[in-house]
């Protein structure tokens, strides 16, 4: 008695579910869901790969559940039931090869697309030569270089529109993420390795980037914005910056070394010896990267790897926020806002 | 219902014929199975830090075939001698069959000091396992090997001292296969050990 | 005395006699174990002498002296190790089968994950 | 307007002064530790704990204390899970500080995995595979206890972090570089290697002790191709744990060294390379996902025949696709890092098999619907969970399609996303198929059923609250956030969502505490079961009184077909296993209980403990004690009891089972 009044509840309550999730998926279309409004190639590559393997999870999950439904409202336990009760039938070859043989093939159609995209996605379009940005992650700030016209910026990043950017990833702390979402998806920064990715954005606009892979106790911090402009206003704003910013010292990119948080910062210039270019392979003297050694007196200042302010003990300090070092130019950090509208 | 046919029993070996006996071989070949899995971990290690010098020494100029060519001829004898030491058990010649298990035991101590010896003179030059990845991929791979026929040798002694107790049974049988087992394995091991790390280290 | 309908025994309780043929024969004198101990001496003499004299060029050389190795590792199991013996099925061999499959697949595809052929180019 | 919420934000949950987590940890524990002993010592129950329970080597208690041990850790867990979404409710929210935040994400998971999921495994396994199977106990008895004291000294170890030191905090994958001791000089992760490795020792034991059971043990008749679901996949479980622990104990062992003794495994500066640790740490963290699904398919498996009243339909193709994706579980592990930068080589072949894994996964799935097509469902609890499981688990396999395609996980890596996706697999799979196996077995461990009314109430709690937990996290993904975030500002849109996400948690929270009293409830209140056989159940375990004897059978039954005792039953031969004349009980050979594992596990715990803090003459003493216990088992050759036939005739004749 008391399972069948359940069961009346139970309905309800699939109901209800179904639909609160049905309200709460079709919020889905503002702007803050940034994965769905690509700004770029890449990004839009990958959304379309995400849109087709949905559609086709979603007719395997729509399949499975209404198929669920219908066997449990055939076949629950009630007296007089009609449904015929056949505890004999147990397999049945034909149906376990169509249902061995009808995934493979929805996967196939995942596959095929899936393989083309992933070697595709390896190639930066050789339609015009890249803007080569180098990146380096550090506890727990975005360092921007450009190679091409040695300018530099921290915790902020402007490209040009419709044209390819090189990114070589490369960190000076522990791993890091380096995700812009609204133009593509992310790969690691690691120290002691240069990696390479390519995006692009086809429109104008502010979007923001951040860390995906947890570094360490301000990792909440490691917020980027990125301001994608035309090619001539790029241009402007190079020459801007040259014109106007200071240059980086080694002393300024040890500060940045160092764990703590800063704003944005904007230099004119920066000492070769802080990225290693690709082409001259991985040096680890010069102290460019965070050469951590398990020996505190390897790790003295000095000595050719900085670790002159560490992060304290887990258990030791309830103070969270590691002040910038002086005389570093230190704006307030602003959480960046989220935003598909173009620039003016 | 009891066990069928005990006259099939006989002529099976004291260990196996114990049906509990029998169960604790088949689970120490399973603790086998899961150091292959152990050494293969370490292996890859070795074979993805080999070029990770980071400023310390290079595998050829590293390396001594000279011990390693030694300790391997040692090994290879005492798993020899262990066989023999089985087939003595098996055929209930005891003193043998203890003989033979010391023989086993001073081979391998005779290994473990060549060993720790090599490691010694490595630490002295200031090669230790701090200096790169590469260093410690191999003290880490060689020690563990070394480690573990340290501790066989630890079984063997208390071995030795339950056989003299308790003379031949069922248990003592199965103990001395399980370990007969052991100690081959360290010696396939040490096979590729030695023709990865130390041959191979030549080859680069 | 077992019943007409009464089921197959469990392996371990089934009569030994096909059992008993793994088993070593330890009644005559051990030439498998002396023969498998001096053929092991000669793999390791035989890799260790194409190292020395630099027979043949690095890669094919592993090649070769891994296949010696292999080789005297097979030597052990099958020489000494016992490996068939068992009452019932001899499990180990699945079990070590299996490990190897995985242990050289580890090795293999580690080392080929850790190459970093990123491939942006 | 957003200033003024996030001031006023501020206000309610200022940057705390105190540290509410840890405590709050402080007094729960200590206030436990004060009632335990207290209630003890006037009991006078030390020496029953002691004998009855830390010395035993009967597999139905090892599994109790498993049950017990995994559901306090699930609580512990859960707690950790409230506080985050507590913190994330809202933006800005500093109920938590960051440091609090990063160690109770990090608690969280190594708990629900290490030291929920995998006891839980471990209670069932040993509470129902020998039953199952027909066995009188596992292959080593002795050697189950150890496991059950390394997991629980580890599980000790790793716990009295949060009061003494410091919990570790860089996740529960621990990857460094962030682990060295150059940016993690505080003891926190050499506890969370330490705990893992000890307690890992355990699970390898384990692993052995059970495949070895069911390769070896089963009863006469019971071949392989008869042997009931549940038992296939403890078999496959066992062989990946074999295969799957010693890739982890490599890295952890590796980082101790490195944090310990100065080795330079992940070191950079000497040539070390941190991805080699998350390699070989997901070689076992893949495996080690379907560890703990794979029990979960073989609970739901003899579940959904149970309560359908129908056979398992296309058994064979189940068992072939348990081994399939025991096999595949091996060659996925890189999926974990497809934006590792390893190129398009490695990520298109480890993106292929990770789907091909999904297609023996879908196999079992159709053939669950297809068991209870053309039977007749009874809803009980564990039912329940079974029909929650199959939907709950089709999103989170389709959802891992998803991210098993490179570029779309390029994407999704490491948002929200991702974390919906894993809840759905492991809270969908794993833990509804162990909860549905409790309210399965309970009455066969305990004696008693659990009241079904209660069960539901906790049960809709649970999936509901699953589901708007989990749900809105998909979307969450979607808009960009990413995981570990132990705060974030407005303006991202994602407050609404989850603050929708953190009330789904408080609802998953009374469902525990539903659970809870249930079992409390039905301790005192519940319907015994004098059956033996609640629910008309079909494999061995159910023709044994509940709970069984200490011996399990007194007779071994003979096995002549699937589904044994259903058949038995089907035939009218139920009685000739229920029922033993006298002469038919002879004198068994019983493990005698030992203190040694205590010992061990005890011996362990004093040795990681003085390593974490460098106190190695500690450490020594610890290493002394687990060679000392090691030799104590050597040397005991009176392990053994021996049962008089007599003992056996009375205990059955209670039991209502000895013809007279």
């Amino acid at each position: 008695m008391a399972q069948k009044g359940f069961r009346a509840r139970g309905w309800w309550k699939w109901g209800a579910l179904a639909t609160g999730l049905l309200a709460v998926s079709l919020t889905g279309c503002g702007p803050q869901y940034v994965l769905l409004h690509p700004a770029g190639p890449v990004a839009r590559d990958e959304l379309n790969l995400m849109v087709l393997a949905s559609i086709a999870m979603a007719v395997v999950i729509a399949f499975v559940l209404a198929l669920l439904g219908y066997v449990l409202w055939r076949f629950r336990d009630r007296p007089g039931n009609p449904a015929p009760y056949r505890p004999e039938w147990t397999h049945s070859r034909w149906l376990e090869t169509l249902w061995f043989v009808i995934p493979a093939l929805i996967l196939t159609v995942i596959a095929v697309p899936m393989v083309g995209q992933t070697y595709a996605l390896a190639k930066v379009p050789p339609k015009s030569d890249p803007l080569v940005v180098d990146v380096t992650s550090l506890d727990w700030k975005w360092l921007f270089q450009y190679p091409q016209s040695g300018v530099a910026t921290v915790n902020y990043l402007v490209i040009p529109t419709g044209r390819p950017i090189l990114f070589e990833l490369t960190a000076n702390s522990p791993m890091n993420t380096f995700w812009i979402p609204a133009l593509g998806g992310m790969e690691y920064t690691m120290s002691g390795r240069v990696l390479p990715l390519w995006l692009e954005a086809s429109q104008p606009g502010t979007y923001w980037g951040r860390s995906g892979q947890f570094s360490g106790v301000e990792f909440e911090q490691m917020f980027f914005q990125v301001k994608a402009v035309s090619p001539a206003q790029f241009q402007a704003w190079v020459n801007q910056v040259k014109g106007q910013a200071p240059a980086m010292t080694l002393a300024d990119f040890r500060r940045l070394e160092s764990p703590g948080t800063v704003g944005t910062i904007t230099y004119s210039a920066y000492p070769a010896s802080t990225f290693p270019a690709v082409t001259h392979g991985f040096t680890l003297d010069g102290g460019m990267y965070m050469v951590m050694s398990n020996r505190p007196e390897e790790n003295q200042p000095g000595a050719p790897m900085s670790m002159s302010s560490q992060p304290k003990a887990s258990s030791a300090a309830h103070a969270r926020s590691v002040a910038p070092s002086a005389g570093m130019s230190v704006q307030p950090m602003k959480m960046p806002m989220p935003s598909s509208t173009p620039m003016q | 219902m009891s066990l069928p046919l005990e006259r099939e029993l006989e002529g099976m070996p004291l260990e196996f014929a114990n049906h509990e006996e029998s169960i604790k071989i088949t689970g120490f070949w399973m603790f086998l199975v899961t150091d292959v899995l152990i050494f293969a971990s370490l292996f890859a290690l070795y074979a993805v830090y080999q070029g990770g010098m980071g400023g310390g020494p290079d595998p050829a100029e590293f390396f001594h075939l000279g011990p390693a060519l030694f300790e391997t001829l040692l090994l290879l004898t005492s798993s020899f001698t262990v066989g023999l030491s089985i087939w003595a058990m098996r055929r209930g010649q005891t003193r043998a069959m203890t003989a033979w298990l010391l023989v086993t035991l001073l081979l391998g101590a005779a290994f473990v000091v060549t060993e720790v010896s090599e490691f010694v003179a490595d630490v002295a030059q200031g090669y230790t396992w701090h200096q790169s990845a590469f260093l410690s991929s191999f003290f880490a791979l060689v020690g563990t090997h070394g480690a573990h026929v340290t501790f066989g040798i630890l079984m063997a002694l208390a071995l030795l001292v339950q056989l003299s107790q308790r003379g031949l049974n069922a248990i003592t049988a199965r103990k001395l296969f399980t370990f007969s087992l052991y100690w081959h394995f360290l010696d396939v091991v040490w096979i590729f050990i030695f023709t990865v790390v130390y041959l191979g280290g030549k080859l680069t | 005395m077992s019943h007409p309908t009464e089921p197959a025994l469990h392996p371990d309780q089934e009569p030994v006699r096909y059992l008993h043929a793994h088993f070593e024969d330890d009644r005559r004198f051990p030439w498998g174990k002396l023969w498998g101990y001096v053929g092991s001496l000669a793999l390791t003499f035989a890799a260790f002498g194409a190292v020395a004299q630099h027979l043949w060029p690095p890669t094919a050389l592993m090649t070769l002296i891994l296949g010696l190795a292999v080789a005297q590792a097979g030597l052990q199991l099958g020489v000494f190790m016992h490996l068939r013996e068992s009452r019932g099925p001899s499990w180990q061999i699945a079990g070590l089968a299996l490990a190897l499959f995985i242990a050289v697949g580890l090795v293999g595809m580690s080392i080929w994950v850790m190459l970093f052929k990123s491939g942006v180019s | 307007m957003q200033a003024a919420l996030s001031y006023l934000l501020h206000t309610l949950f200022p940057p705390t002064v105190l540290r509410p987590t840890e405590l709050g940890a402080d007094v729960l524990i200590l206030a436990t530790g004060v009632i335990i002993v207290t209630v003890l010592t006037r009991q006078k129950k030390w020496g029953w704990l002691w004998r009855e329970w830390l010395t035993t080597v009967d597999h139905k208690k090892i599994g109790v204390m498993y049950l017990i041990a995994a559901i306090a850790m699930l609580f512990r867990g859960g707690v950790d899970a409230l506080m985050m979404r507590t913190n994330l409710a809202l933006p800005s929210v500093h109920f938590i500080n960051a440091e609090e935040y990063n160690e109770v994400f990090t608690t969280h998971g190594t708990i629900m995995i290490f030291f929920m999921a995998m006891p839980l495994i471990f209670a069932l396994f040993n509470a129902i595979i020998p039953l199952m199977i027909g066995a009188r106990d596992v292959a080593f008895p002795r050697l189950n206890a150890v496991s059950f004291w390394l997991f629980a000294f580890g599980a000790l170890l790793f716990n009295i972090s949060f009061v003494v030191g410091g919990s570790p905090n860089a996740g529960w994958t621990a990857y460094p570089p962030l682990t060295e001791l150059a940016f993690n000089p505080g003891p926190g992760e050499d506890y969370y290697f330490m705990s893992l490795f000890i307690s890992g020792i355990g699970t390898t034991i384990t692993g052995i002790n059970f495949l070895v059971t069911i390769l070896r043990m089963r009863a006469p008749g019971m071949t392989l191709w008869r042997m009931p679901l549940f038992a296939w996949t403890a078999l496959c479980t066992s062989a990946l744990i074999l295969f799957a622990f010693p890739p982890l104990t490599v890295a952890l062992g590796t980082s101790l060294l490195d944090r310990l003794f100065g080795a330079s495994f992940y070191t950079l500066g000497h040539g070390g390379m941190p991805m080699m640790y998350v390699n070989l740490f997901w070689l076992f963290g893949h495996p080690e996902v379907y560890i703990v699904v794979l029990p979960a398919f073989g609970i739901f498996s003899e579940v959904v025949a149970t309560y359908a009243r129908k056979p398992l339909f296309g058994y064979s193709a189940m068992v072939l696709s348990v081994i399939a994706i025991m096999v595949l579980s091996y060659g996925t592990w890189v999926h974990h890092f497809f934006t590792m930068g390893a190129g398009p080589g490695v990520n298109v072949f480890f993106g292929l098999s990770t789907m091909l894994i999904a297609i023996p996964t879908g196999v079992k799935i159709f053939n669950w619907i297809f068991t209870m097509w053309g039977g007749r469902i009874r809803l009980t609890v564990a039912m329940l969970y079974q029909l929650a499981f199959i939907p709950t688990f089709v999103v989170g396999g389709a959802t891992g399609v998803l991210l098993a395609t490179v570029p779309v996980d390029y994407q999704l890596h490491n948002t929200y996303f991702l974390v919906a996706h894993f809840h759905n697999t492991l809270i969908g799979g794993t833990v509804f198929g162990l909860l549905s196996g409790l309210y399965y077995w309970w009455p066969k461990m305990f004696g008693y059923k659990l009241d079904e009314r209660q069960g539901q109430w906790a049960f809709w709690l649970f999936f509901l609250g699953f589901w708007i937990t989990f749900g809105p996290q998909y979307l969450l993904g979607l808009q960009g956030m990413t995981r570990r975030l132990w705060t974030y500002p407005f303006g991202f849109g994602w407050h609404e969502l989850n603050f929708i996400s953190t009330v789904g948690a408080y609802i998953m929270g009374a469902g525990f505490l539903v659970l809870v009293y249930n079992v409390l409830w039905s301790m005192q209140h519940g319907e015994r079961d004098l059956t033996g056989d609640p629910w008309d159940g079909r494999t061995l375990e159910w023709s044994l009184p509940s709970p069984a004897p200490e011996y399990n059978f007194a007779r071994i039954p003979v096995v002549t077909a699937r589904d044994a005792w259903w058949a038995m039953k089907a035939e009218g031969r139920a009685n000739q296993v229920k029922r033993v004349r006298p002469e038919e009980v002879a004198a068994l050979e019983l493990p005698r209980n030992t203190g040694m594992p205590f010992f061990l596990g005890l011996g362990f715990f004093i040795m990681g403990f003085g390593l974490v803090f460098r106190w190695w003459w500690i450490g020594i003493a610890g290493i002394v004690v687990v060679l000392a216990s090691m030799l104590w088992f050597g040397f005991d050759y009176d392990d053994k009891k021996h049962v008089h036939p007599d003992v056996i005739r009375r205990t059955e004749a209670a039991l209502g089972r000895l013809e007279a």
